[in-house]
């Protein structure tokens, strides 16, 4: 009996990795383009063992005469920013609206969410006419503030939802022991909600990360991101540059990759909304 | 040193609290007693500044503190849950009120020390709260709760739940320090016993308002309350509906089980016909068939269900006027269950109150069996 | 706050690689600038990235600076930026719709002009060509189609709002290779009577229905051979040019530019004949080709797939690989027999400059100087080995130019009013465009099965988004409501 | 501070932005909605009441347009739904595979791909003649190469196909977010009392599961009713009209045609389309909490 239900369970263990590795071949082969010259990529039948070239990741480095650098910058700059500042900018409402329940909590919630309904297509135009005459367009702040506006409804959600699930009574215990509201607010209870942060980072930094319509149209070089200069460079004089767009994707997928093995369990933890608190 | 004036806290249309006043001048162990949900938690709340009053003020050392946020009333505050930080280890956890208040390391050390050997989990300092058994939480959260020197210490029900070893070895504890301190300690519960072993002074919360304020000793004997009566203490007081009649131009408190007669400064009832007779468990005495006293209350009743509780007994008799309970030490002899026997009880162990929970007064002696009979 | 050592380790590296990992961009980035130290002027080029010919002109641009210091001493910094072709639109538009002064030359797509120039974005330039001896003299040596397609709005006007940055045509690569090998040369003969082409001569004589047998006797799908590669995709204008190219061969017109009508032009009897026949031709391509690109025409060509292809001359660069070089001649297109007449008509590709109006003087005057520099004779030549199309007739016609490279001499050829025609200049052309790329598209890959459905859906299409805008007198007629794709 | 003060200066920071980069503009769209108004060409803006809209009302292939972006939606999130459901189930039950950090590290990888690089990438993924899959399932299947993206039968579902795969993982995510809601000594006691897997379903683990499910899901609708980037490199709409979901049209209209007047009545009407969706969801879920009496 014991037999079996091992074999069963190895079954199990083999079909899940099945499925994982699935959902992953696209992703490896685009990553094994990175490392294939331009005819290897379009060669059929297809090629899965190769002596790897790093032809492509040198050249998606010098291409734009090392402007891949800037655009690694910007991307590194702007998505840490604004979703640094969405988080806390969250945090400070959720904490307000969690704790002490102002009029129109609900409908601020859903107001908010709102934002993230709204088609990309339909607030980039305005947003650009508004832009244009406030003179913010190409500013690195105005889209770092517009991601960060981007980024709150989902951070807002997620932290409320755990500190909801943090006791008010640790708020008062610290206020009674002397606390100031910031110390109950940044020492006290933000350490509780930690899976929380973690997930709305996480998740919006995928978010702006990846995010190219707004950079491209009311962003100019200075602010140009990694999938802005994806897209522009999609094509070469060669044709479509297949290893360019492996290349970029390899690597600005890696830190993503690596972000979500390290924080996997705040990131599952984070997704309940905080209405778990423990192992997922 | 504390004085709550007119405190009144509503919850819509119910009032948690109604018009509390209470004035403690002196560092004393005073006890909030009152069962569940009447408020004194809140009053508790009230007094460290984590709820408002709708009216009313609240007066810390001479001056109104109505409107001070809590960090600034300067209180040592044990919360009913034990709300222990989860990302700080337990020492962090006790020590947490004195980093706030700025103390050096060195003394945060030697005060959290002290207070953990006091409350036995010095062992469990360096573990974090979810590794710790619940009896053990609740001493940290104790602890961090007395660890800061401060001239008025609320508890609010720190024992609950607590078995009975840890509980007592506790009771003496919060008594010492609350001598070692020379503090307020004003302390929250709806256990009697907790009640009658810490407190130099009790108030009495029932639905929101005070019923009785005094010494234990005096609250013990002669509470103006009946829920007072009935509840502090254990086993619980033994209650019969009863009515007040005239007689011989005395009052006479009868009920199904037998009649007393009342005290002369005894007052007329708001409603004659409803009255409560009270008398202590401790106070019925089985009493040999064959000794019968005179101007003592005998009664019939038969004995139902005896109770253990380590020294004594509880007996359940079963009587006319329904379940009467009796305790007794062990030496005393009692009879098998489901026979009958005759209880005695002195006229003046019972308190009468009246339909509204007054004290109304005390039986002064049993009636002539002829005139009862009559 | 007293926590394990190794958590604080664990902080203590990730603050640390965090720092590290920013400084290294930082520095990359400062090293990837520092040549970029500041200068009085900043030029900035909006081009095409991914475009030969666009990016030639970002890669020459710098050699400008060196010129106009020696003769203006001008102090000029060039800039260029790129962005594809598919978004270049909107990044221009949006850009000087904002008045920026982001970009202080744009190379436009000569359909734009219409759009750039009625909301008064880009300056006219009619005087300053007039006051500027060089310009003049490079405007005086373009021919009609030339100045037509990369100059004028409305098409065929006086008005002057660009300068032709490159000039393009389509052209017919094909796989020499495979045509003088002898095998192949009999086994034609032997089929269809004639001899296969191996020339550009003999190309010029290959009509629409001698080109498809020669695709049919290529197209070889167990050898994984195909006769041919066209262009076929909904992104831009793609499978417009070639459609459009065949509709005006048919003897069709795509619409009636003063009247602005195109009911009953466009979905005229030869045009949707045209467009059948252009479809038809799928069955000679490789797999996928309803949806081809530029880039599939490419990679058909480039892997050995297609027996030849059509797509633009400014692409030669990437389908004459090294290993493709010496395989493939670039010859003119298959003409038609009109009238007893070889005919010709395709669709113009290439690019204008357009200058931004919202720069002020110093850069307006940079921008002048660099447009001059670009007409030298010397910077044409140059552009013109590195492998763009230049189009001033004072170089085309240099002894020798056609051998500069492999297409130049079908460039020449084409690059000329009979030969090349260019669509609608009108500020509608993005809706128009759109409207034609959905119904083509829609036939080519059998979501409609008729060519006239697709050809009266892009029409009423059309014909609506002129009359809304105000353009065309007449509206759709009723038969538009029947109208719809699947 | 007075605590009101305090408690709306907290929420101050979010509204400001919320006002300055969502209200704002919104309300320019709003105004601009009512404006016959062409960047590129014709007389400046114009007051044209409610003109676009009508437009819009009128435009028979809108409806088409709006009816294949919920069929999408529909589709896509469906799916996604059913398939996250139950591998996040597997991987919920699964608690000891073997290296699972890393499995699911793999599986969530989808996810955070840039779409535009997505839909470039899968165009060579699909192609009939270089393409892995079609090479595959022509050996497997014994087919001619399959023509995904050029055919417009195969077209839609070829798309919808990518975004399944992308974002299936996000709803196994959510999944076993959610069963990880479900109180470990609830299922022991529902073992215990000898439940059958549906009524352990039903009345044990929905209950705790749904929130963060459901919420999944509504994200989910939300992200999907604005797919572009994805649509856009892989298709731009066609072949034909077979994937012109409405966010192209919106953008198609404000960023080709430059019809800023008729592109903002849209972007308003597709607003309202899917404020509505996701109200109605939230209505389920409050109205379901409402119902369990929490």
């Amino acid at each position: 009996m014991i037999g079996r239900r091992r074999i069963a369970s190895a079954l199990a263990s083999l079909g899940l990795w099945a499925v994982c590795a699935a959902f992953f071949m696209p992703v490896f082969w685009i990553f094994l383009a990175a490392f294939k010259t331009r005819a290897q990529i379009l060669t059929i039948p297809p090629i899965w063992v190769f002596h790897p070239s790093l032809e492509g990741l040198r050249f998606m480095v010098e291409r734009q005469a090392g402007a891949f650098w800037q655009y690694l910058l910007n991307s590194v700059m702007i998505s840490a920013l604004a979703v640094t500042i969405a988080v806390f900018v969250a945090y400070l409402a959720a904490f307000s609206l969690s704790r002490f329940k102002p009029a129109a909590t609900d409908f601020m919630m859903f107001l908010l969410l709102s934002i993230r309904m709204v088609p990309g297509a339909a607030v980039v135009l305005p947003l650009f006419m508004m832009y244009r005459s406030l003179g913010w367009i190409g500013s690195r702040w105005a889209i770092v503030l517009f991601y960060a506006m981007f980024s709150l409804p989902f951070s807002l959600w997620i932290l409320k939802g755990f500190l909801d699930g943090v006791s008010r009574r640790f708020d008062e215990a610290a206020m009674v022991d002397g606390a100031s509201r910031f110390h109950v607010m940044f020492r006290v209870v933000l350490p509780q909600v930690k899976p929380g942060v973690v997930a709305a980072l996480i998740f919006n930094m995928i978010f702006v990360w990846n995010e190219f319509l707004f950079d491209f149209i009311l962003g100019g070089e200075r602010v140009a991101t990694i999938p802005v200069a994806l897209a522009a460079g999609l094509y070469t004089s060669q044709g479509t540059d297949w290893q360019y767009i492996a290349s970029l994707t390899l690597v600005y997928t890696a830190p993503l990759m690596v972000a979500i093995f390290f924080v996997q369990r705040h990131l599952l933890l984070g997704m309940t909304f905080g209405t778990v608190r423990g192992e997922v | 040193m504390l004085e709550l004036k007119g405190l009144t806290r509503r919850f819509g249309a119910r009032a948690a609290l109604e018009a509390v006043n209470l004035a403690i001048a002196e560092p004393r162990f005073n006890v909030v007693f009152g069962g569940p949900g009447s408020g004194k938690s809140l009053l508790l709340r009230l007094i460290a500044g984590l709820e408002r009053p709708d009216e009313g003020a609240v007066w810390l050392h001479g001056s109104d503190v109505t409107s001070t946020a809590p960090q600034a009333r300067r209180l040592a505050y044990v919360p009913q849950s034990f709300a222990l930080y989860p990302h700080l280890k337990v020492f962090e956890n006790i020590a947490h009120p004195l980093r706030l208040a700025g103390s050096p390391a060195a003394e945060i050390k030697q005060a959290v020390a002290r207070v953990a050997s006091t409350l036995q989990i010095s062992s469990v300092l360096g573990h974090y709260p979810d590794q710790i058994s619940g009896g053990q939480r609740q001493r940290v959260a104790i602890a961090r709760g007395l660890v800061r020197q401060a001239d008025i210490y609320l508890l609010d029900d720190p024992l609950a739940g607590l078995d009975y070893k840890i509980r007592e070895a506790l009771l003496d504890e919060l008594r010492d320090l609350q001598e070692r301190l020379k503090a307020l300690f004003v302390y929250a519960t709806s256990n009697p016993l907790e009640t009658l072993a810490l407190a130099d002074y009790v108030h009495v919360l029932v639905d929101g308002r005070i019923v009785d304020a005094g010494p234990p000793e005096q609250l013990s004997g002669a509470p103006k309350a009946l829920w007072t009566r009935l509840n502090l203490g254990y086993p619980l007081t033994n209650s019969l509906a009863s009515r007040l009649t005239s007689a011989d131009g005395r009052l006479l408190c009868e009920n199904d089980l037998f009649a007393v007669c009342m005290e002369e400064a005894c007052t007329a009832a708001v409603d004659a016909d409803r009255v409560f007779a009270t008398f202590r468990p401790e106070d019925v005495r089985a009493v040999p068939p064959n000794e019968i006293g005179e101007r003592l209350i005998d009664f019939q009743a038969e004995v139902g269900f005896v109770e253990d509780i380590g020294g004594e007994r509880i007996l359940h008799l079963a009587t006319p006027a329904g379940e009467v309970l009796a305790i007794h030490g062990l030496d005393i002899q009692i009879a098998p269950p489901k026979t009958r026997e005759t209880f005695r009880l002195r006229p003046s162990d019972v308190l009468v109150y009246n339909s509204v929970g007054c004290f109304t007064g005390r039986g002064a002696s049993a009636p002539r069996r002829a005139a009862l009979d009559a | 706050m007293r926590r394990p050592t190794t958590a604080l380790n664990r902080t203590a590296f990730v603050v640390l690689a965090s720092l590290a990992a920013l400084g290294t961009l930082y520095l990359g980035a400062r090293r990837a600038f520092a040549q970029n130290n500041a200068q009085p002027v900043t030029l900035t080029i909006l081009g095409i990235s991914g475009w030969t010919p666009s990016e030639l002109a970002g890669k020459m641009a710098p050699e400008f600076q060196d010129y106009a210091k020696q003769t203006g001493g001008l102090s000029v910094r060039i800039k260029f930026e790129g962005a594809p072709f598919s978004a270049l639109e909107q990044k221009a538009a949006t850009s000087l719709a904002a008045h920026s002064k982001e970009y202080d030359i744009i190379i436009s797509d000569s359909q734009w002009l219409g759009a750039l120039s009625t909301p008064g974005w880009i300056v006219k330039l009619n005087d300053i060509i007039q006051r500027e001896p060089l310009l003049k003299r490079a405007e005086g040596s373009f021919n009609t189609i030339t100045r037509w397609a990369y100059q004028t709005y409305p098409y065929g006007s006086d008005n002057l709002w660009g300068l032709p940055q490159e000039g393009d045509v389509l052209a017919l690569y094909v796989r020499n290779d495979l045509a003088r090998d002898a095998k192949n040369q009999a086994a034609f003969k032997d089929k269809y009577g004639w001899k296969l082409p191996t020339s550009f001569e003999e190309w010029e004589q290959v009509t629409w229905p001698k080109f498809e047998q020669i695709m049919g006797f290529f197209n070889r799908p167990d050898q994984g051979l195909y006769g041919f590669a066209g262009e076929y995709s909904k992104t831009y204008d793609f499978i417009s040019d070639h459609v459009m190219s065949m509709m005006w061969m048919w003897g069709g017109e795509i619409w009636d530019s003063n009247a602005h009508q195109v009911y009953g032009i466009l979905n005229s009897p030869q045009n949707n004949a045209a467009l059948e026949y252009y479809i038809a031709l799928l069955k000679y391509q490789p797999p996928g080709a309803n949806t081809f690109d530029i880039n599939g025409v490419i990679q058909s060509l480039t892997q050995g797939k297609a027996f030849s292809g059509l797509t633009w001359a400014a692409v030669g660069p990437a389908i004459l690989t090294p290993e493709m070089k010496d395989k493939i001649i670039v010859v003119p297109p298959p003409g038609r027999i009109v009238n007893g007449k070889m005919v010709r008509i395709y669709c113009v590709g290439g690019q204008p400059w357009v200058v931004n109006k919202f720069i002020d003087r110093q850069h307006m005057r940079a921008a002048l100087e660099f447009l001059k520099w670009w007409y030298l004779p010397e910077t044409q030549m140059r552009f013109a080995r590195l492998g763009g199309n230049p189009v001033a007739q004072y170089v085309l016609d240099r002894p020798g130019f056609e051998q500069i490279q492999p297409w130049y001499r079908e460039y020449r050829y084409m690059l000329v009013t009979e030969r090349a025609r260019d669509f609608w200049h009108n500020p509608t052309y993005a809706s128009l465009l759109e409207v034609q790329q959905e119904a083509w598209t829609a036939y080519a890959t059998g979501v409609v099965n008729s060519a006239k459905v697709a050809n009266d859906y892009a029409a009423c299409g059309q014909q609506k988004i002129l009359y809304d805008a105000g353009f065309a007198r007449q509206a759709p007629p009723s038969s538009c409501e029947e109208v719809r794709l699947r | 501070m007075p605590q009101p003060l305090f408690t709306w200066l907290l929420i101050a920071p979010s509204l400001a932005l919320f006002a300055v980069f969502n209200i704002l503009p919104l309300l320019w769209l709003v105004g601009l909605s009512f404006f016959r108004y062409n960047l590129t060409f014709g007389p400046p803006p114009q007051f044209a009441g409610l003109k676009n809209y009508t437009d819009l009302m009128n435009d028979r292939f809108l409806w088409g347009r709006l009816g294949l972006t919920l069929l999408f939606v529909l589709l896509a999130v469906g799916i996604e739904t059913v398939l996250g459901a139950l591998l996040g189930y597997a991987f919920w039950k699964k608690r000891d595979l073997p290296g699972r950090r890393l499995a699911l590290t793999l599986l969530f990888v989808p996810m955070v791909l840039a779409p535009v690089a997505v839909g470039t990438f899968f165009k060579i993924i699909y192609d009939p003649m270089y393409g892995v899959l079609p090479y595959y399932a022509a050996r497997l299947l014994r087919i001619k190469p399959p023509d995904l993206l050029g055919s417009g039968n195969l077209a839609f579902p070829a798309v919808l196909a990518v975004d399944v795969w992308m974002w299936t993982p996000f709803l196994i995510m959510m999944t076993v977010a959610a069963l990880g809601a479900v109180p470990k000594a609830l299922l022991e006691s529902a073992e215990v009392d000898r439940l059958t897997a549906w009524q352990r379903m039903r009345y044990v683990v929905w209950p705790h599961a749904k929130f963060v499910l459901m919420l999944g899901v509504v994200l989910r609708t939300i992200d999907a009713f604005k797919t572009f980037d994805l649509v856009s490199a892989m298709t731009a709409g066609g072949p034909g009209n077979q994937t012109q979901l409405v966010s192209l049209t919106i953008f198609r209209e404000a960023f080709n045609d430059f019809a800023i007047g008729k592109a903002s009545a849209l972007s308003l009407l597709v607003l309202f389309i899917a404020v509505s969706l996701a109200s109605i969801y939230l209505f389920v879920l409050n109205y379901g909490v409402l119902r369990e009496g929490k």
